[in-house]
């Protein structure tokens, strides 16, 4: 029994690094806010997982109680993340992380996307998505469009 | 706080509450207070006045009360300013300070838990100097503070000058308080600041400026050598508190020390008063001699020459008259610049090493100060500018108190600290009536071009006349007696059998003649400005009148005082609480009539002791009533009273012959081939100011020169070197500040990656 | 022990309470006005009443009901009652008043109650940290300090760089939160509880022989260094900070400054010397400790020395003064890990004079820098302070104070926390602890010193640009009398540290006190257990 | 139970040695490889090898971490863990942020499912409810708002691919090798050897002194069912969550409060202009 009960423990916690390490992994390389912001809540299922592994290992209601309140503020950071998110796509016209980095060391030059892949042709499909059912317009040149940093 | 005696809350009080009040000006001033910025000033010195007057006899009542012993002071424990814990000594052990009720204040402020190899408390002290010190300054501050209200109301910065002048007396209250040395040097330089805040106060004026600065920098030299003896005394006393300094650890011996702290407890542990020394211990094995203690009294010596303008560091004083005049009055001529005179009679104990090989410190004293004397009466009859008259005259003052420090008996440091008593109320006096002259000729000081002024300012004339008979020393105003006790004190030690007989001999000499011409200079200034024919300079305009009640009042009660302090405090037969008597009871001072007290010149002392129906073998307190009974003026010192005095008369009789009139017959004496030389000396003020331009100032600017191009081009080349590294490193790392936020992620990451292999690696 | 939440706990947590319904106060009246005055007014009062109310709970007079035993830290549920957290609340409560004072008029006009409500939530956060004896509720607090903080940087002023400086704090921080939150489930499965009291026993048996599962420790240990170490801005883990302050507003930098830094610290103090109380675990966190504090020193001065913005200058100055607080860390556990008699508290106390000391003149300076800027622009470039001596003499002299102290000039308070931190580096007890650590102590002491001299290069120029370069244009101060008079009233406890602290080193000494039997219990159970 | 003290300590093998024989090595090494490739890199050269690589990891993963007793308990969890796993990857490595969010809910619920297997039917239905329910669709909706193009160049650019790639899989490889050494009961090299089993004071015994073997936590099985796995798990968890976490709650509240005051002042205040045109917000 009590070696299932380790194995069983193992198994999670080896889950919850996998997807902590995946969010951390997003987080770093993808550059979209909401893609980064997503990320961070996956490093926190990974806590969770670990977490509710411990629980149950330890026969401890603390590993589950902190889970909830990691749900808790998870569900606050998120209020204040996508009120964030929503202004500063207002004030920059864009989710790109790269896009906020004005202050910085002096003297040193800013990053810029050295190359800006083309869309290719049979990635073009992506559904255009109606906020509120207007119907959307498909807009040629939008969709080969080439974008500049 | 609430376990203090009386005196420990008047003690506490007299200093904070000229603190407070510049507070409040410095805040208030420049907004609200403008021109009424002397009311909380003067407000504080009236009750800070009273309070220290009601401790004068707070004090005398303690002494009553204390018989038995040598001495009497009581401490108190403000905080523990600085203490090097010992918590970190290596054993690991720490002592918990505090008990359950939270009184940490208390125990953590005990002066005597010396938790430390280093422990500075900040620790008032009163005992009978300090006392009388306090009273002066607070009533001579007052009564300038008052005629400054009169004096600076016109001008702009009268917040400026009533928080400097609120700062400094605060700062002197704290440094005749101070109970170490290390609070002693503090406000010493504390006093400093003001004095140069005060004399560059009209800083727009280039020789304000000048004069400001001047007086720093020579005051420097001898802050130096004041720290300096304050690391010698720290290395040979272990110690910087002027009580432990009587007593210090290791001097006296581990058994005798312990003993008598079972016996009193450590000096300062409690806040109650103490007797000292009531044991026959002989208090001079206490103290380091020889070349050590030499050099000790020595630096201490040069300090006390910085603040006091003695000779060779008193150029600046003359220069610091640029100051507003009640400044004069109050730093320059009563209270600061005796803070030297304070200090050296407070160190009275380790002047008093026997330093037998080399030179005794007590010689040098008072050579100092006889010389300051005679140069500086010298100088004073040429001057033409009527405060520098003064100013010399201070100086020359100051050296009569060196001179009886110089003694090294009781009766001459106690006829010292009676000088500058007295002395602080004539000459701020005299001060004060030439800053009236001043204010009514608008603002001309020089006496050529005024005269006659008797008439026109009658209220100042007559003031003025009492401080002039009182610095000459008539009898039977204030100078008189003390003068002659100095007279009289160093007229015993050259008439004695001391190693230094002739020297002391030739300083009496020496203070006869001062005495002569302090006489004929006084008058001189005083007869070309009051009498001749009445002059008035352009300048004045329509203020050549009498000045206002505000500014005469303060004279009049100056004038008083320079009458009838001498008389009061200085009569054979004053009562015991009289000056001496207080001022006896110094705990410092006192052991020197202690039965085992070995003096300079046991003969001297011996037979002044004669004098005193001499007892070296009575016992100490009946000795030390026998001085405070008979006051200073012994029987057998009629002979040098009559000489000073004739000499006093003789001196204004001169003066009247020579200056009433046209004094066509100075301008004929001066032509005589003596006379001439004498003063082109007396006129080029002995040409001190040449001199060291020529000695230190020069080689200081070639040196300083030299020093540039070394600096230039060798030093700064290899500092810019070293200094380029730091910023060198951080262009280094600068690459790393690129502004992604990605970036800063994986740095971080980075870090944790690198920590957790280390903590795995060391974990395995 | 009785771990569940009674009537004495919620007693207990009176102050932060009111700390809290002050803030809901301000949230729900600032709905239906936005005079500004009359609110920050009621809030200070409610910072004066807190004060009160911690006066009542001197935990050295006895608690309520007279059980708490100075020195001896008493439990009610969650919480831990001892002089640490006494102290630190009341450094939080002063903290907070200067700031209220600086941001006065900081914030726009009609979300200026949203803006010190939120600052209120933080003071509230803060004190709960430095209460907390478990997992869950530490967390929370330092969330409760985090998340207002967001919300602050973003309202604080409408221009780009603040958005910028929001969304770089706001992801790096939910990036450190999760790794500090990976440490403590990490540190929860080692020991098995969340209750701090209780992890160095179960330590001390599981590090003789018992589950392996304490080889989680140590990357629990990494996680909670980093996670914090974050909050402190300390080298790696501060690459936010200039960013940050160059974009946001002076007010905000001066909270960032202070307010993350003592939650950090105390949260450090309280995980490390509980929950990885074992010789080993502390000898890897000591070493982890004095690599940081190294780094961050030397980081944040030889960057600060190259800033022209007054902001990231300070950043970097706030980076390095990271690195002297972790010198004390790295102390105070080096001699836990060490066999150790009696136990030495001088690392926490040190670290806590420092912080005492460090707060207050950043909040001084930072406090100028309000006052200097205005409703509608920041002080920006270092020549902007150009004349200030002139133009407002008394400014710049509390600046001044305030700048010569972070360099550690006697006798301001700076001064006496260097050394008593290097002090406490150099003075092991030769018997207990072995001379390689002792001689990397000892590096630690000359780098420290050698920094204290590198700062003194971008200080004093700050000083230097105030007095003796004339002014260029001319700084119009808008900041207000609030910002004034924090400045003021930093600079004259800096002073009045400088000129009694033997007062202050009593205090700190009373609160690292706590340490000391726990220390004791520990060797004592590791030596029975060796035997 | 394991017997710990039979297990001799062995010698440390040569690091070749490890990495070579070690299915563990293996797998990290595909792990890299395959994050590296399904990342956006600007094309989708290598994509399909990459996810092939983190399939296999993902396998070897499985193969390397031990079994569980039943082969029902042992199939359903590795459904779910894989399904977690692949849904995480994908999240990270999809282009459009709206399915990256669609896959993140698909992960959400499979936590959701491990929660339940592992005795916290609480939390799964609160993640279900809160996470997937509320924040997932909050963050559906402002993806909506924000990018209904759905496309955007920063989609298709990671930022340095390689390098956080690389530092995951290093991160992953130490956690999981921690706890692989902190779960298996095999002593450490370096590591004293421990003895048998101890009496030793588990904090959560019902008088403190429950008896607990070595390796595994021997808490008896009837012991655990009054704990997290009592038949009433709801009413347990609300005891604990009132009672010992009762402040944790408070302050749970005034986060929650802060946060709801704190979006809208962003709101509010983010809508203002200081010269700069607010983009498109304004016709939403």
């Amino acid at each position: 029994m009590a070696e299932a009960e380790l194995d069983l423990l193992q198994n999670y916690l080896t889950v919850g690094a996998i997807v902590f390490m995946l969010g951390v992994v997003g987080l770093i390389a993808r550059r979209n806010l909401i893609v980064m912001f997503l990320c961070a809540e996956m490093m926190l299922q990974g806590v969770s997982i670990t977490l509710v592994a411990f629980s149950r290992f330890h026969n401890d209601w603390g590993g589950q109680m902190l889970v909830v309140f990691i749900i808790a503020v998870a569900a606050c950071e998120a209020a204040i993340a996508l009120a964030l998110i929503l202004m500063l796509y207002a004030r920059a016209g864009k989710l790109d992380a790269a896009y906020w980095q004005e202050m910085r060391e002096e003297n040193v030059p800013p990053y810029i996307d050295r190359e800006v892949p083309l869309e290719r042709l049979e990635e073009r499909r992506w559904p255009d998505l109606a906020p509120a059912g207007v119907a959307p317009e498909i807009n040629e040149e939008e969709q080969s469009h080439r974008s500049h940093v | 706080m609430s376990d203090w005696t009386t005196i420990q809350k008047l003690l506490v009080a007299i200093p904070a509450l000229p603190l407070v009040a510049t507070m409040v000006t410095a805040l208030l001033g420049p907004r609200y207070l403008r021109g009424k910025s002397h009311l909380p000033i003067v407000f504080g010195l009236v009750i800070s006045c009273v309070l220290s007057l009601e401790l004068l006899r707070q004090l005398n009542r303690a002494i009553e009360n204390h018989e038995t012993g040598i001495g009497y002071e009581t401490t108190v424990d403000l905080w523990t300013w600085a203490s090097v814990p010992e918590a970190y000594d290596g054993s690991g052990s720490r002592k918990t300070i505090g008990d359950s009720t939270g009184r940490l204040i208390t125990d953590v402020h005990d002066a005597s838990d010396s938790s430390g190899p280093f422990h500075i408390a900040v620790t008032l002290r009163a005992d009978g100097l300090t006392c009388i010190m306090l009273a002066m300054v607070t009533l001579v501050a007052l009564l300038i503070a008052i005629y400054a209200v009169g004096y600076m109301h016109q001008d702009r910065g009268c917040w400026r000058f009533f928080t400097y002048i609120g700062l400094f007396v605060f700062s002197m209250t704290m440094l005749v308080s101070a109970s170490n040395f290390v609070l002693l040097y503090v406000f010493w330089e504390a006093v400093g600041l003001c004095s140069y805040l005060l004399i560059g106060f009209w800083y727009e004026k280039r020789e304000a400026a000048a004069a400001g600065t001047k007086a720093f920098l020579v005051n420097r030299v001898g802050d130096f050598g004041f720290a300096l003896a304050l690391f010698f005394i720290w290395t040979v006393y272990g110690t910087l508190n002027f009580h432990d300094t009587q007593n210090a650890p290791g001097v006296l011996g581990q058994e005798r020390l312990s003993s008598m702290q079972q016996e009193f407890g450590r000096p300062g542990e409690s806040g109650e008063g103490h007797p000292r020394g009531a044991q026959d211990q002989d208090v001079r094995t206490g103290y380091v001699g020889g070349g050590i203690g030499l050099a000790i009294c020595l630096l201490l010596m040069l300090g006390a020459c910085g603040k006091s303008a003695q000779f060779p560091l008193h150029v600046w004083l003359p220069d610091a008259m640029e100051g507003p005049t009640p400044v004069s009055a109050l730093i320059h001529a009563a209270t600061m610049v005796t803070a030297g005179v304070y200090m050296v009679a407070r160190c009275t104990p380790l002047f008093a090493v026997d330093c037998a090989p080399y030179l005794d410190p007590r010689a040098v004293v008072a050579t100092i100060g006889g010389l300051s004397a005679l140069i500086a009466g010298i100088i004073a009859m040429t001057q033409n500018d009527l405060k520098r008259v003064l100013a010399y005259s201070t100086i020359s003052q100051l050296g009569y108190m060196f001179l009886a420090l110089g003694t090294g008996s009781l009766v001459g440091i106690i006829a010292g600290m009676f000088h500058l008593f007295t002395h602080a109320f004539f000459k701020s006096l005299l001060f004060l009536g030439a800053g009236s002259v001043m204010h009514a000729m608008g603002g001309v000081i020089d006496m050529r071009k005024f005269g006659g002024l008797r008439r026109l300012m009658p209220m100042t004339f007559w003031t003025f006349l009492a401080g002039a008979l009182a610095l000459s020393g008539i009898w039977p105003l204030a100078g008189f007696f003390s003068k002659d006790a100095i007279l009289a004190a160093a007229y015993d030690v050259g008439h004695g059998e001391a190693a230094y007989a002739s020297l002391f001999l030739w300083l009496t000499y020496a203070a006869f003649l001062t005495a002569f011409l302090t006489a004929l200079y006084t008058f001189r200034a005083f007869y070309m400005t009051f009498f001749g024919a009445e002059e008035i300079p352009a300048e004045a305009g329509h203020h050549a009148r009498e000045s206002r009640p505000i500014m005469t009042v303060p004279l009049v009660i100056l004038a008083l005082g320079a009458l009838a302090v001498g008389w009061i405090f200085g009569q054979p037969g004053a009562t015991k609480s009289g000056f001496a008597g207080v001022a006896a009871s110094t705990p410092s001072l006192a052991v020197m009539v202690h039965p085992g007290y070995r003096a300079l010149d046991t003969a001297a002392e011996r037979k002044s002791a004669a004098e005193r129906k001499s007892a070296a073998e009575k016992k100490s307190a009946a000795e030390k009533g026998s001085v405070a009974e008979k006051g200073l003026h012994q029987d057998s010192h009629r002979r040098v009273a009559i000489i000073s005095l004739v000499l006093a008369v003789l001196g204004i009789g001169i003066a009247g012959f020579l200056y009433l009139g046209d004094a066509r017959e100075v301008r004929a004496i001066i032509q005589w081939p003596v006379m001439k030389q004498l003063h082109r000396i007396s006129y080029g003020k002995f040409f001190f100011d040449p001199v060291y331009w020529i000695l230190v100032v020069l080689p200081g600017l070639a040196l300083a020169s030299i020093c540039y191009a070394f600096d230039r081009w060798l030093i700064d080349g290899l500092v810019n070197t070293i200094g380029r590294i730091p910023s060198g490193i951080g262009r280094l790392f600068r690459n790393m500040q690129c502004g992604m936020l990605q970036t800063y992620a994986l740095w971080m990451l980075l870090g944790v990656l690198t920590l957790l292999g280390s903590a795995v690696w060391h974990m395995w | 022990m009785n771990p569940q939440v009674d009537w004495n706990t919620v007693w207990l947590l009176l102050p932060e309470l009111l700390l809290v319904l002050l803030a809901v106060w301000a949230y729900v009246a600032g709905a239906f006005s936005h005079y500004r005055n009359g609110s920050n007014a009621i809030l200070l009062a409610g910072l004066i009443l807190g004060g009160y109310l911690l006066t009542q709970q001197n935990p050295s007079h006895g608690l309520w009901d007279g059980t708490a035993v100075q020195g001896n830290p008493i439990f009610s549920g969650p919480l831990i009652v001892d002089p640490f957290g006494h102290t630190i609340r009341w450094l939080v409560l002063v903290v907070g008043g200067l700031m209220l004072l600086s941001m006065w008029r900081a914030g726009p006009e009609d979300l200026s109650t949203e803006y010190t409500g939120s600052l209120f939530l933080i003071l509230a956060g803060l004190m709960i940290v430095t209460r907390t004896d478990e997992l869950v509720l530490l967390f929370l607090g330092l969330e409760l300090v985090s998340i207002p903080t967001y919300i602050m940087l973003f309202i604080g002023r409408q221009r780009t760089a603040a958005h910028e400086a929001t969304t770089k704090y706001f992801y790096l921080g939910i990036l450190s939160s999760g790794l500090l939150l990976y440490g403590f489930a990490l540190l929860y499965g080692a020991t098995g509880t969340m209750q701090l009291r209780e992890m160095p026993d179960v330590l001390a048996i599981s590090g003789a022989g018992g589950g392996t599962l304490i080889r989680l420790a140590p990357a629990a240990l990494v996680l909670v260094i980093a996670g914090l170490g974050f909050k402190m801005a300390a080298v790696p883990f501060h690459f936010y900070a200039p960013d940050v302050y160059e974009g946001t507003t002076a007010a905000n930098a001066g909270l960032l400054s202070v307010a993350p830094k003592i939650a950090g610290l105390i949260a450090l103090v309280r995980i490390m010397l509980a929950g990885f109380m074992k010789p080993d675990l502390l000898e890897l966190g000591w070493q982890m400790a004095l690599a940081l504090a190294l780094m961050t020193m030397t980081l944040g001065n030889v960057m600060a020395l190259l800033q022209n913005n007054v902001r990231r200058m300070m950043a970097y100055s706030a980076i390095s003064h990271a690195g002297y607080l972790f010198i004390g860390v790295a102390v105070a556990l080096a001699v836990a890990s060490g066999e150790v008699s009696s136990a030495n508290v001088g690392g926490i106390s040190a670290a806590l004079f420092y912080l005492v000391a460090y707060a207050l003149a950043t909040l001084g300076i930072f406090a100028t820098f309000v006052y200097l800027a205005g409703a509608d622009r920041e002080l920006d470039h270092i020549d902007e302070l150009a004349g200030l001596s002139k133009s407002r003499p008394m400014i710049a002299l509390s600046m001044t104070i305030c700048l010569l102290s972070l360099t550690g000039v006697p006798p301001l308070a700076g001064f006496w926390g260097k050394l008593e931190l290097f002090f406490c580096a150099l003075c092991f007890d030769p018997k207990t602890v072995d001379i390689a650590t002792r001689n990397w102590f000892g590096v630690l002491v000359i780098v420290g010193a050698m920094n204290a001299a590198i700062s003194a290069g971008y200080y004093l120029r700050l000083v230097g640009v105030m007095y003796f370069r004339p002014a260029g244009k001319s700084v119009q101060p808008t900041g207000g009398s609030g910002p004034m008079i924090a400045a003021i009233a930093s600079a004259v406890l800096v002073i009045a540290i400088g000129m009694m602290p033997a007062w202050f080193f009593e205090r700190t000494n009373r609160a690292a006190e706590p340490w000391q039997p726990i220390v004791a219990t520990t060797i004592s159970n590791h030596a029975s257990e060796a035997r | 139970m394991i017997a710990i003290a039979t297990i001799p300590p062995h010698e440390l093998p040569k690091w070749y040695e490890i990495v070579l024989t070690s299915p563990f090595a293996w797998a990290i090494g595909l792990v890299m490889v395959g994050l590296w490739l399904i990342l956006p890199r600007g094309n989708a050269r290598g994509r399909w090898f990459g996810a092939l690589c983190g399939i296999v990891a993902i396998g070897l993963l499985a193969w390397h971490v031990p079994r569980l007793c039943g082969w029902l308990d042992e199939s359903v969890f590795d459904g779910l863990a894989i399904t977690v796993v692949v849904a995480c990857g994908a999240t990270i490595s999809v282009r459009n942020p709206l399915y990256s969010a669609i896959w993140f809910g698909l992960a959400l619920v499979g936590t959701a499912g491990l929660f339940l297997l592992i005795g916290a039917q609480f939390l799964s239905v609160a993640t279900i409810t809160v996470y997937a329910g509320a924040i997932l669709v909050t963050v559906l909706f402002v993806i909506m708002l924000a990018q209904p193009e759905g496309h955007a160049y920063y989609d298709r650019l990671s930022w340095e691919a390689l390098l956080s790639a690389v530092t995951g899989t290093i991160l992953v490889g130490m956690m999981t090798s921690v706890i692989g050494h902190a779960t298996s009961g095999a002593p450490l090299p370096g590591e004293r050897t421990p003895g048998m089993a101890l009496e030793i004071i588990h904090p959560r015994g019902s008088d403190r002194l429950a008896s607990v073997s070595v390796a595994a936590a021997g808490i008896a099985e009837e012991d655990r069912e009054a704990g997290i796995l009592a038949e009433e798990h709801v009413a347990g968890f609300g005891r604990e969550l009132l009672g010992r976490y009762l402040i944790a709650m408070q302050v749970a509240g005034a986060l929650m409060l802060a946060a709801l005051v704190g979006a809208m002042a962003i709101v509010v205040h983010g809508r203002r202009t200081d010269g700069r045109q607010a983009i498109r917000i304004g016709n939403m």
